[in-house]
């Protein structure tokens, strides 16, 4: 029952067009190897759904790859600016921003993973997003009559979670910061693990740090060590400033083809 | 010469009060530096919540790439999700977020979504974060920017991300408080006047009563350099 | 900011009448020592909250502080049979029995930690609990027109819950199994703490085993070693079955004062 | 001479599949044992969901007060709490819950709330914990119950707690399974007959094909003292 594979395997399974939840945040253990994979594979037509995403958003803007963004925030952090792929996409019409407020996607995402097809949503009230976007709505307490915002539910074909450690049946465990990728394994249809390590199963069961992610949920695992480089990854690597500015300083989905080919060499 | 990035920080630090609850989202090294500061000097227990999800963070180590890292949880004594920390503003337990945007209005309105028209943006922006739902349910939201110009503080915006509880709008001019739906200055930091603001702001400038931005004290200079040693509060403004 | 405080003057500040919801699950990890507290106060009115309640609520039920019970299921488990003191509280027209599935306690909670008036709920169709409750109701998907069922929510003055491990400042850790008592901690407007064990603030900030329930979030935490006794306490003791068959052995409240008494001396 | 508690348990066992997600809940010891001894024969792969929140634990402690203890969590790999097992079940993901009740209809009808008029029960029941929203959300409920007479299996419930994907019911006496909608009787225990099973039974027997329950094969009994060394499969029938 081992769910060990390799990341071009594991990468094939995902069609074209499918709902994609990539965990991490921004420039912080965001599924990258994987990410490199999908545009190497020239997959098309990908729907994204993150709270705040980054480099991996940007990235797979620029390989073409992306129908629509479903996110509260899409942009690199501190002196890195804007993402400029994602920015031209959406301004040229090729790929629709759905924005979100980040709690609407996270709302949206608990609605799948409770079986729901909306979730109330407190909080979002002057603005014109609900005006802008059809995944928002108003509906009624049945209790007290009073209206309240609703988000419709987003549920991932699959989520793309990088973590710190796997067994190989599936069962992932994310030190630190967790972000919105526990809830994603919920939401998703299907769940593709990239790990730094490879533990025994019996690494989880005699420790009191459980594994969050049980193997059942988990589709594919795949060995991948550096695998959110060049963005951080807590206990493990800090962000590579150098690669993101190499990535940042590429023309077009044609440069990057040679970029991620050099780094497919170089084995990552 | 006082720097604009040292000036916003204390501002911002100022209004932080003891044991409020406060959140800052990515992209937000200068609230984070404030937050830091406020808790150094004045306001020890307020609760500095963040999305790397540590409450409290001592942040012994420093990052200059993101303010939703690791860092942030490695030290904390307990963890709390982003969903959490949202969560908690919507039940009214929030009593402070910083946020930022592209444009601001003087009804407390904030675009951080996009410019030109909706259906065809001119300029695709990031988006307004938590923005749309945290300043609507935070006791207040403190805002920042570290433009101040006429593309900035506008008339009229060209999309309306959010409109809430603002209560303070910090710029490396001057700071604008909310009052009674309108935002008027409150006090201009040292090396500006009034006309330098009116000029640089698109709305029309208002005020009760003007102060000038007391300078950044020895005390929190001193403070400042402690808890950001690496300069984050500068981010911005080197970018 | 020391929250620490004695057990009398913890409980003293649950006003009667209290929306009250007590953590761990039957005989698991329940804050027994509070509830005695409770019991020898005299609270009166109590609305307890709980998915899975057995010697806690059973107790409070025979001290007569209970008026109404929102739960799942109110039973001992395996040999200990009915709760006899809440059964015949509830036959006799003296308690409320609020039934809920299970799910619908934690779909309640979870609105009140959202800010939500109301949560949606899947599975509750064909029963008659919605019909015999008016705090389910149901709404329609503004999306798809289609209707789901509905819980009101429910926002508990106090959690009162039994941990491991505090602080003084109310950070609180939980190891083993959960239950709702996270979620509780979110939903009510306070919480209160007792704990087997007070450790410095430094010990959850040099682990990666953080505190679960953030100190912003509690309002007075007692050192209580033993505190779920005669219940279970995940790694430090097995349930007291001779204890939990003196108490059944009870035949009234006086009875029950005594019992009390007598385990207040022993510093119970 | 065989025991109900083993013959029941060996019969749920072979109800569980290989692979598939099964989850009980408290006061749950005879459904917990039955899904270790399918684990152990012939669903080695099936998934151990439980209140404890550990997955596929391995129970190296037995608990004989609570199916929903920390036992269930200490050695597992995994962690989903009781919220999430829920969450799984909504969302279409769980194959088997375990349940009970008190009473039971020919229509796969459960009541676990109560005796009598809602409004003023003469008995309240324990409730049904997760029923209500389990029952009709995993792909088959499997039921027991270890009484069978004519109180628990009736014409008419007092209260319908739950109706929905009942699959199968097991008591002492025989298995019953739901075959358009109804009730039928699937196969009889070793050591009665129909007729005793019809005059314990509060509505009508119905079947198609009736078979003999398989007496526990020396490999069950042997591997069900292996997983339940502490008998804890017969706490029901002792108490």
């Amino acid at each position: 029952m081992s769910k060990l594979t390799s990341l071009r395997d594991a990468v094939r399974a995902i069609p074209d067009g499918a709902l994609l939840a990539l965990g991490g945040n921004t420039l912080n253990r965001a599924p990258m190897a994987a990410v490199y994979e999908l545009a190497r594979q020239g997959k098309r037509g990908l729907r994204l759904v993150k709270t705040a995403g980054a480099m991996d958003v940007d990235l797979l803007c620029l390989a073409g790859g992306v129908a629509s963004v479903d996110a509260g925030f899409i942009s690199y952090e501190s002196h890195f600016g804007l993402c400029p792929n994602y920015r031209k996409g959406v301004e040229q019409g090729q790929i629709q921003a759905n924005e979100h407020a980040c709690y609407t996607v996270i709302s949206a995402l608990r609605a799948a993973a409770y079986g729901l097809p909306f979730m109330p949503v407190a909080g979002l009230k002057q603005s014109d997003l609900p005006r802008a976007h059809p995944y928002f709505a108003r509906v009624r307490d049945p209790f007290s009559g009073q209206e309240v915002s609703a988000v419709r539910a987003l549920r991932p074909d699959w989520a793309i979670l990088h973590v710190q450690q796997a067994d190989e049946l599936g069962n992932a465990r994310i030190e630190g910061p967790e972000y919105e990728d526990i809830l994603m394994s919920r939401a998703a249809a299907k769940v593709l693990i990239t790990a730094e390590e490879i533990v025994q199963e019996g690494h989880f069961r005699r420790s009191e740090r459980k594994a969050q992610i049980p193997h059942f949920m988990v589709h594919g695992v795949v060995y991948q060590p550096r695998g959110a480089a060049p963005c951080s990854c807590q206990g493990c690597y800090p962000a590579d400033e150098a690669e993101i500015s190499s990535f940042l300083a590429l023309e077009d989905a044609q440069a990057l083809t040679s970029w991620l080919h050099e780094r497919g060499r170089a084995g990552i | 010469m006082i720097r604009p990035c040292d000036m916003m920080a204390v501002t911002m630090a100022r209004l932080i009060r003891d044991g409020e609850t406060v959140f800052h989202g990515v992209s937000s090294h200068l609230p984070m530096v404030a937050l830091l500061l406020a808790k150094r000097l004045h306001a020890p227990h307020a609760v500095h919540l963040n999305i790397g999800g540590g409450v409290d963070p001592a942040i012994a180590r420093q990052d200059g790439i993101s303010s939703a890292g690791g860092n942030l949880w490695a030290d904390a004594a307990a963890a709390l999700t982003l969903a959490e920390v949202f969560d908690l503003s919507m039940r009214g337990g929030l009593d402070v977020a910083f946020l930022s945007g592209v444009q601001f209005d003087s009804t407390g309105g904030v675009n951080a979504s996009l410019i030109g028209d909706w259906k065809q943006p001119k300029v695709r922006l990031p988006g307004g974060a938590g923005s749309a739902v945290l300043i609507p349910t935070a006791r207040r939201a403190i805002l920042w920017r570290t433009k101040h110009d006429r593309r900035t503080l506008v008339n009229d915006l060209d999309f309306l991300t959010v409109r809430g509880h603002v209560s303070d709008l910090v710029t490396p001019l001057c700071h604008f408080t909310m009052h009674q739906g309108e935002m008027i200055l409150k006090s201009i930091h040292p090396g500006t006047d009034i006309e330098t603001i009116a000029s640089s702001t698109g709305f029309p400038i208002r005020y009760i009563r003007l102060d000038s931005t007391p300078p950044p004290t020895p005390a929190e200079m001193a403070a400042l350099k402690e808890v950001d040693p690496g300069d984050l509060r500068n981010i911005e403004f080197r970018s």
